[in-house]
């Protein structure tokens, strides 16, 4: 305590961007004793992941991965939303900074406004949405999208009708449809804006990315052929919430579009007419976009456009592979020169070089332009405001060893203004930022958060139901469709409901108020409220009756305007019976509703993480200066893990010298023990509350658990290796480059794709690339006289790293593609080695000679991996590797809670972003260890031993483990990690489990009032 | 564990259809907990029944209710009076739970829900795999731990047919050979030359061919035996 | 002599033995059995009369039998053990012998799943009694024979006289226990063992080698199992479906040449095919017949008895040897 | 070697199964005429995560759909127990529809 008061270091954070990284940061420092300040310019968070119809690889919605996300950053107690709004100027230090927001004004009152989005739909000025891509409409008062957060509209004022005639001084008052549609009286047309300063200990920066303007090229026609669009309008095709409810149609003529052609590289990897860089992310879209087509309509004929299949990531290579063998897409190897529009058809002609260099004219009815990734128009002013350096190309200069620090003290960076990436390298980006703020301020932690007084509970157990109804118009949302009033009348008489009334708004701030003050008038034990949807609502409406003293499982939520009066428009008397219907359902339930008891059990601040090398040691560092109890324990006898072998980054830095540093910082710090030469013999427990117990008899308490268990180089058995001491790894090359062992003139032919990307190895191992060019690099600018040839499949340094290829390239590196079925032959000849290899390029054979062949050995998991996997009961992928909870949304977690997961056990990966990695597990694993006591959800199953054969139905389906053998060889249940799913009493055959609040009677309670037969509309 | 199977309802149909008032009685130990017939899915094929009579306009009382075991007394004794104003009783316990309680329930009919197929062990969650026949007479210790009376289709003695597949049975490619699995058994125990011996002809009086059969406890056969002796 | 049969005398004297197949009917017409039995008369030592072949309904193996023995062809009969227990086991042997069968080949028989493959009905839901298995079978036939006693123990006015034998696949799994298995039947009692049809004669080679380390061809005669191969496609199913039958690869490689030699004409195709076929047959029994251990082949042309005697003059085994006192 | 003869003829590979054995599993109900204008009564089982949010969804985005489908909210599919959906059938409901 007197630590927290002597220290200036501020207890709150800036975080700057609302999209998926920003977040990601938001959430974790919130929920482990945080302030944040969520700065956004656009007039909802969410970012650019908002926007996307589905990801790779999985195929999974992203709206319904982020959306449940953004409602948390939203109703969340620590995390202040600023939206329109942008910082202006940064002061102070490290710890104590001083940040100026500018909020626009958005002349709408987000303490008046209920969200109910009546204005919009008086509003009569149409405006190109620029979520929809300019594909659609949007109002000039508006959200952004339909799940915006906040739920505020916003006016537009470039386009109101009114704001843009009063600012033209016309003397009359023009339109105000808006205010006059609002019952809520939330309109302000004469809002400025204002100026806020927030004072914080850390900022982050999470302002994300701008699309490459491919107008720009006009030779592919965007802008001027309509049926040429960019691939986020594209994504907004797909999307069923999109312009053409997920119709893949053209925009000229609304036909569905057959033969369709992606154009990779819009943008990018062209350093003279635009962006040098590797946007990272659009071989990959491309390939989910042509699958998704495909499944939309499956006549549709895909064929994508590319130089270099940059499918590095986990599990993308076998994406790839699916969607040519599975669905057919055409993988053209070209460049695309020009595009013309066939006059009258709107079909498209492309003339590109096949690869023997003959010209072909091609026509397709639909182009998709890959447009890549920019920073900001406005990032170099962004850098200026901030305070820190950008680097060439504007975005945030990192280090590959410290990759989210900027070149200011205490200023961090996640997500794409770090450099090109995708989702999951982002939401990584975002917990290693908190992990990094965490540390930075662990003494500050807690002192500026809030925490809720509340009153004690009443016990209502045993009492007869006394049910209040409040029936909400939602202005005339729902009332314009269902006749509120006869909705009351039918429901107030039924058993359990002692009142009945409607309400305007029922989640405006008075009607909270009012339902206060009818649990106390009327004794009310349980509260219906006939709304929107649970899933925005239901919290304000608990958080409501808790406050009055109810517990908050002791109430429901009807949901009559999604479901029933917006999608029942025009049919008055039908939408009333359903939405009667829909109350009494509520009321059903409601009156078998108890209260839920939800326990909390305390937390070991400490970690244990598995593997030494640069991930667990990271992590550990981190950790520990959050003021944590670490324990690393590790197989071998030494620190260091892999990158032991490893001389220099690509970039150049010296990780030798940074491995001692972290070796030297990991043994002296006074809250990390490292147990070399060890293993775990076992695990018991679950989150917060682990016990493990080492080879050596060691035993450690700990609340978390990383996984940082690493992988191994392949050792290859192809290419003569180890036949001839002539055959050599990219990693023994490294080590003779740097003992300066290289001899002049020297002939390199280095071998790509050693053990990857073919059957039963089909990924990536998404380091050998840069391997290759940085080895290559160094020989070069040793000795030029040196002759290096690269045998690639498809050269993939993504990102910024495609400078480095362009340098190997302009050192007279030669790049010879190769194909899978057509491998090189390595054969011994005289003192030296001959490789011979097939060039497409000239369309014939080389036989190279080499006094080098140089191999570059992919990587596979650590063969630990599997025993470790089956010990934690967590699972890998074919391939080896652990699986994630989430591959977009969660990189780092596993389905248990408290076990997370960094570094090459994860995936191959680079150095930089195993660190990231690292970091991030540290920053996820900080958020469970900053609780004295966890919280244990109250919508979880609840077991009844009395009941229950122990027949292991539910053991074998749970997919979070939380049934268990007790000790008595009985199965027991540990509520600790329920989710609530109800698998468990699906299954049981002994109706030993019940879902809290879903309880089969209640259910079918719920399924007999929703199917009797239909009886007149009460007083109707 | 006793595995069984519901009949298909067709047949459970035909069998209840003349009835008036129904008790789909479950048995909450075996085939509980094979998914077959616990109370659990004694209120299903109460539900599937009414539908049913509904559908044709059959009147028709039905009702569920489960208990611990059919095949012991205690259990449905105390309830017997309820059960017994009933037309008839459909078991989902297995055979023997039927066969018990209809040798206790009076005039009442007791119809069986599901078909009791063998007792099997639980390989994975929804599996289950016979592995012993229950002859009476084990010989598991000759045969490295695999019954081949229960596991090769053929009943042999003396190692594998001719029709051994790939490790796989001549009825079908989705069984494992119970021989194959012996031999390679007993090779990795070290014992493969106890399957030189020949096997002579077995006495099968210890199975079911031996007729319905019995277990007596020691102790109970002694105060039986003088029961019997103070009777005559 | 144990039972005096002709396929005894033949062993007896150290001439290769040949034994034949004859499948009855399903039918109640004996007309079958006796074009069979006349088109094999000759030409083979015994003719095996199967009993219920893939579970089928057919004409009892014992009653086609005695119609054969009628024609003048000594036949084997066969007794599964699917069908009977051993009661009606024992009282069917004591039948036959009354009738004059002088050989008996005891096997444990197909699975009564198998007469519902192919286009038949069957009786898959039949129940199969298993009293006994083969080897047993073998144990109580012997001691019929030579100690004039029931299997449970009761004396036999008369012993049944028979010449007992036994199956062997050689290539069926687990490979290594084969011989041992094998062995247990010779020491239970088998006089002669046919084998399961070679195609794979490397592999019957290095089991039989196998076998005259146990030094069971010194007690027993093997005769090498030998399938007439009519087509590609049946050589090309027997490798991949039926069990203990592996065919290499040249084998099916030549029968196909044979195939695309004779052009797109089915029919040429087919009697390319069976003339390929009868040539391979032919190398396949004189192979075998190389084989240390090996007293003779069991050859079955399956719905083919018409290619028996080209087969038999070609391998040299024919005329068969005949015995002037029996 | 008995399982040659009719091998090559008769069997087709892999098929030697108890077909036959085993009757399909029959449908409870029978086929009914369908009278003009009916509108079946549904009753939905949507899990909180995906499938109760599209159902929002279609009223954000103001889509259409005939009144008498209800919805009941499970915390996963994975909780629909078979007696919910014969309760349903039992009460009366012409068709379940059950999304996650």
């Amino acid at each position: 305590m007197s630590d927290k008061l002597s220290s200036n270091k501020k207890g709150s954070v800036l975080v700057v961007g609302g999209g998926i990284g920003g977040m990601q940061a938001s959430l974790d420092l919130a929920d482990s004793g945080f302030k944040v300040h969520m700065v956004q310019k656009e007039p909802s968070i969410g970012g650019t992941m908002v926007m996307l119809d589905k990801t790779f690889p999985t195929g999974d919605c992203s709206m319904c991965m982020i959306s449940p996300k953004m409602v948390e950053v939203g109703r969340h107690l620590n995390v202040d939303i600023h939206t329109l709004a942008e910082v202006v100027s940064v002061e102070g230090e490290e710890g104590n900074f001083r940040a100026k927001i500018r909020l626009a004004p958005r002349y709408v009152d987000p303490a008046k406004c209920t969200g109910c989005g009546e204005c919009e739909a008086q509003c009569p000025k149409k405006v190109p949405s620029e979520f929809d891509q300019q594909l659609g409409n949007r109002k000039s008062i508006y959200a952004l999208f339909p799940q915006a957060v906040p739920n505020t509209r916003a006016i537009d004022d470039r386009y109101c009708l009114f704001l843009t005639s009063r600012k033209k001084g016309a003397k009359k008052d023009v339109c105000k449809k808006c205010e006059k549609a609002c019952k809520a009286g939330a309109i302000n047309y004469d809002d400025k804006g204002q100026e806020i300063e927030v004072n914080v200990g850390s900022i982050i920066l999470a302002p994300g990315l701008d699309r490459y303007n491919a107008k720009v090229r006009g030779e592919l026609g965007l802008g001027r052929w309509p049926n040429v669009v960019t691939s986020l309008q594209f994504e907004r095709i797909l999307s069923a919430s999109g312009p053409f409810k997920g119709e893949v149609k053209r925009p000229s003529d609304d036909k569905h579009p057959k033969k369709v052609a992606w154009i990779q590289c819009v943008g990018s990897r062209d350093p003279h007419n635009a962006n040098p860089w590797c946007s990272s992310v659009c071989c990959m879209y491309a390939t989910k976009q042509s699958i998704i087509a495909k499944e939309h309509d499956k006549h549709i004929e895909p064929a994508i456009f590319y130089m270099d299949m940059r499918a590095f990531g986990k599990d993308f290579d076998k994406y790839v592979e699916r969607a040519k063998n599975e669905y057919g897409v055409r993988y053209q190897r070209a460049m695309v020169s020009a595009i013309r529009e066939d006059p009258g058809s709107g079909d498209l002609v492309l003339r590109y070089a096949a690869e023997d260099g003959s010209l072909i004219d091609e026509t397709f009815e639909m182009v998709v332009l890959s447009i890549g990734f920019e920073p900001h128009k406005d990032a170099a002013e962004f850098a200026k405001t901030f305070g820190i350096e950008p680097n060439v190309y504007k975005f945030a200069k990192t280090s590959p060893l410290n990759p989210v620090e900027t070149t200011r003290k205490g200023v961090f960076v996640t997500g794409t203004y770090q450099g090109p990436k995708d989702i999951p390298d982002t939401v990584m980006q975002g917990s290693a930022v908190a992990g990094e703020a965490m540390a930075l301020l662990s003494e500050a932690r807690g002192t500026e958060t809030i925490k809720k007084e509340l009153p004690p509970e009443k016990e209502v157990l045993g009492e007869e139901p006394r049910i209040g109804v409040l029936v909400c118009h939602c202005g005339i949302n729902i009332a314009s469709t269902v006749q509120v009033e006869q909705v009351v009348e039918a429901v107030k008489d039924l058993p359990g409901v002692v009142y009945a009334t409607n309400t305007l708004y029922a989640c405006s701030q008075d009607t909270q108020e009012t339902i206060k003050q009818l649990v106390k008038e009327k004794n009310l034990n349980r509260l219906v409220v006939a709304s929107c949807t649970p899933r925005t609502h239901e919290p304000l409406f608990q958080e409501t009756i808790r406050d009055a003293g109810l517990n908050k499982y002791l109430f429901d939520l009807a949901d009559i305007r999604e479901q029933c009066s917006w999608c029942h428009m025009g049919h008055k008397e039908e939408a009333t019976k359903k939405a009667i219907r829909i109350v009494k359902m509520a009321i059903a339930k409601s009156r078998l509703q108890e209260p839920i008891k939800t326990d909390t059990v305390g937390v070991t601040p400490a970690c244990l993480i598995i593997g030494g090398g640069i991930a667990g040691m990271t992590a550990a560092l981190s950790l520990a200066d959050q003021g944590f109890q670490v324990s690393i324990v590790e197989k071998e006898n030494e620190l260091g893990g892999l990158v032991r072998n490893l001389y220099r980054t690509l970039e150049g830095n010296d990780v030798r010298e940074f491995l001692a540093s972290r070796i030297g910082q990991v043994r002296s710090h006074p809250k990390i023990k490292v147990f070399t030469g060890t293993e775990v013999r076992n695990t018991d427990g679950f989150v917060g509350n682990f016990k493990t117990t080492l080879t050596d008899g060691t035993e450690i308490s700990h609340g978390a658990i990383i996984l940082t268990t690493g992988g191994i180089e392949y050792e290859p058995t192809e290419y003569l290796y180890k036949e001839s001491d002539r055959v050599v790894t990219q990693r023994e090359l490294e080590k003779k480059i740097a003992a300066a062992e290289v001899q002049a003139g020297n002939r390199y032919v280095m071998i790509q794709c050693v053990g990857s990307r073919e059957e039963p190895n089909q990924y990536c191992s998404r380091i050998c690339c840069q391997d290759a060019v940085k080895n290559a690099i160094a020989i070069k600018e040793k000795d030029p006289s040196a002759q290096v040839f690269i045998l690639y499949r498809d050269i993939r340094t993504y990102g910024l790293r495609e400078d480095y290829y362009k340098k190997a390239r302009e050192l007279g590196v030669i790049f010879v593609r190769y194909d899978v079925n057509r491998k090189p032959e390595v054969a011994q000849s005289g003192n030296g080695m001959s490789v011979k290899t097939w060039d497409y390029m000239l369309n014939r054979e080389l036989n190279i000679g080499a006094d080098w062949v140089v191999l570059s050995a992919g990587f596979r998991p650590h063969p630990t991996t599997e025993k470790v996997g089956a010990l934690y009961k967590v699972t890998r992928n074919p391939d080896g590797y652990f699986l994630e909870a989430h591959v977009k949304l969660r990189p780092v977690d596993f389905p248990s809670e408290g076990i997370f997961v960094a570094g090459l056990a994860h995936a191959p990966k680079n150095l930089d972003e195993t660190i990231t990695q690292a970091l991030a597990s540290a920053g996820r694993a900080g958020v469970v260890l900053s609780h004295d006591r966890l919280a244990i959800s109250g919508i979880i199953a609840k077991h009844r031993k009395d009941l229950c054969m122990s027949c292991l139905s539910c053991f074998r389906v749970c997919p979070f483990d939380s049934p268990y053998i007790g000790e008595d060889g009985k199965v027991a249940h540990n509520e600790v990690k329920c989710h609530g799913c109800g698998i468990c009493a699906a299954i049981c055959p002994a109706k030993a489990f019940q879902v809290n609040n879903f309880r089969d009677d209640q259910i079918l309670a719920m399924i007999d009032v929703a199917v009797e037969c239909d009886t007149s509309v009460a007083g109707g | 564990m006793i595995v069984g199977k519901q009949k298909p309802f067709e047949e459970i149909w035909n069998m209840v259809k003349d009835f008036k008032k129904v008790l789909v009685y479950g048995c909450n130990t075996c085939v509980a907990i094979c998914h077959a017939g616990g109370g659990k899915e004694a209120e299903i094929i109460a539900s599937m029944i009414r539908i049913k009579a509904a559908e044709e306009g059959v009147p028709m009382e039905v009702k569920h209710a489960g208990i611990e075991r059919h095949c012991e007394p205690e259990y449905f004794e105390p309830l017997m009076e309820e059960v017994k104003t009933y037309d008839l009783v459909l078991s989902t316990a297995c055979g023997v739970g039927v066969n018990f309680l209809s040798e206790r329930i009076g005039n009442i009919p007791v119809y069986p829900g599901i078909n009791t197929e063998f007792f099997g062990a639980v390989p994975q969650a929804g599996v289950f795999t016979e592995l012993c026949a229950g002859c009476g007479n084990c010989i598991l210790h000759l045969t490295g731990g695999i019954c081949p009376i229960a596991r090769c289709s053929k009943s042999l003695m003396n190692g594998p047919c001719g029709g051994t597949n790939k490790g796989k049975c001549e009825i079908s490619q989705e069984v494992d050979c119970g021989w194959y699995l012996i031999v390679e058994r007993m090779k990795q125990l070290g014992t493969v030359d106890k399957l030189y011996a020949i096997q002579q002809p077995r006495n099968w009086s210890t199975a079911r061919d031996g007729g319905p059969r019995r277990v007596v406890l020691a102790h109970i056969q002694d105060l039986e035996e003088e029961e019997a002796k103070k009777e005559s | 002599m144990k039972s005096g049969s002709n396929l005894e005398r033949v062993i007896a004297s150290g001439k290769p033995a040949v034994t034949a197949e004859l499948g009855p009917p399903m039918s109640a017409d004996p007309q079958e059995v006796i074009h069979k039995a006349k088109l094999l008369k000759g030409y083979c030592d015994a003719a095996n009369i199967t009993d219920c072949q893939t579970a089928v309904v057919r004409i009892s193996s014992i009653a086609a039998a005695v119609l054969a023995l009628r024609e003048g062809l000594e036949p084997v009969m066969q007794m599964t053990c699917r069908d009977r227990n051993r009661i009606a086991m024992q009282a069917d042997l004591l039948g036959a012998a009354a009738l004059g069968l002088r050989n008996c080949l005891c096997i444990a028989g197909d699975h009564q799943s198998f007469s519902a493959a192919g286009k038949l009905k069957g009786h898959p839901g039949a129940k199969n009694v298993y009293d006994v298995d083969s080897i047993q079978l073998v144990g109580i036939l012997k001691k019929m024979r030579d100690e004039g006693l029931q299997e449970g123990g009761d004396k036999l006015e008369v012993a049944p006289k028979f010449f007992i034998g036994a199956a062997f696949t050689p290539g069926g799994e687990p490979m290594d226990y084969r011989p041992y298995r094998l062995k247990k039947k010779v020491d239970a009692g088998a006089d002669f063992i046919q084998t399961q049809g070679i195609y794979d004669v490397e592999m019957f080679k290095s089991q039989m080698e196998k076998v005259r380390n146990l030094g069971i061809h010194e007690k027993t005669a093997i005769l090498g199992g030998i399938i007439v191969p009519k087509s590609a496609m049946m050589l090309r199913y027997m490798d991949s479906s039926v069990a203990g039958v592996s065919v290499p690869k040249p084998l099916i490689d030549r029968m196909m040449k044979a195939k695309n030699d004779a052009g797109t004409d089915k029919k040429k195709a087919k009697e390319a095919q069976e003339e390929e076929g009868i040539k391979i047959a032919v190398e396949l029994i004189q192979q075998v017949l190389e084989i240390p251990g090996v007293k003779g082949v069991h050859v079955q042309a399956i719905e083919w008895e018409s290619a028996m005697p080209v087969i038999l003059k070609a391998a040299g085994l024919y005329p068969r040897p005949t015995f002037p006192d029996a | 070697m008995d399982k040659l003869a009719e091998s090559a003829e008769q069997r087709s590979p892999g098929s030697h199964g108890l077909a036959g054995a085993e009757s399909e599993r029959s449908s409870i109900e029978k086929p009914r005429e369908i009278p003009q204008d009916w509108e079946p009564n549904i009753l939905a089982f949507a899990c909180h995560y995906c499938a109760f949010a599209a159902a929002d969804l279609a009223g954000v985005m103001r889509l259409s759909y005939p009144p008498n489908v209800k919805v009941v909210r499970l915390p996963c599919t994975g909780k629909l127990d078979y007696i919910h959906v014969l309760r349903a059938f039992e009460r009366g409901v012409d068709g379940v529809f059950a999304a996650g």
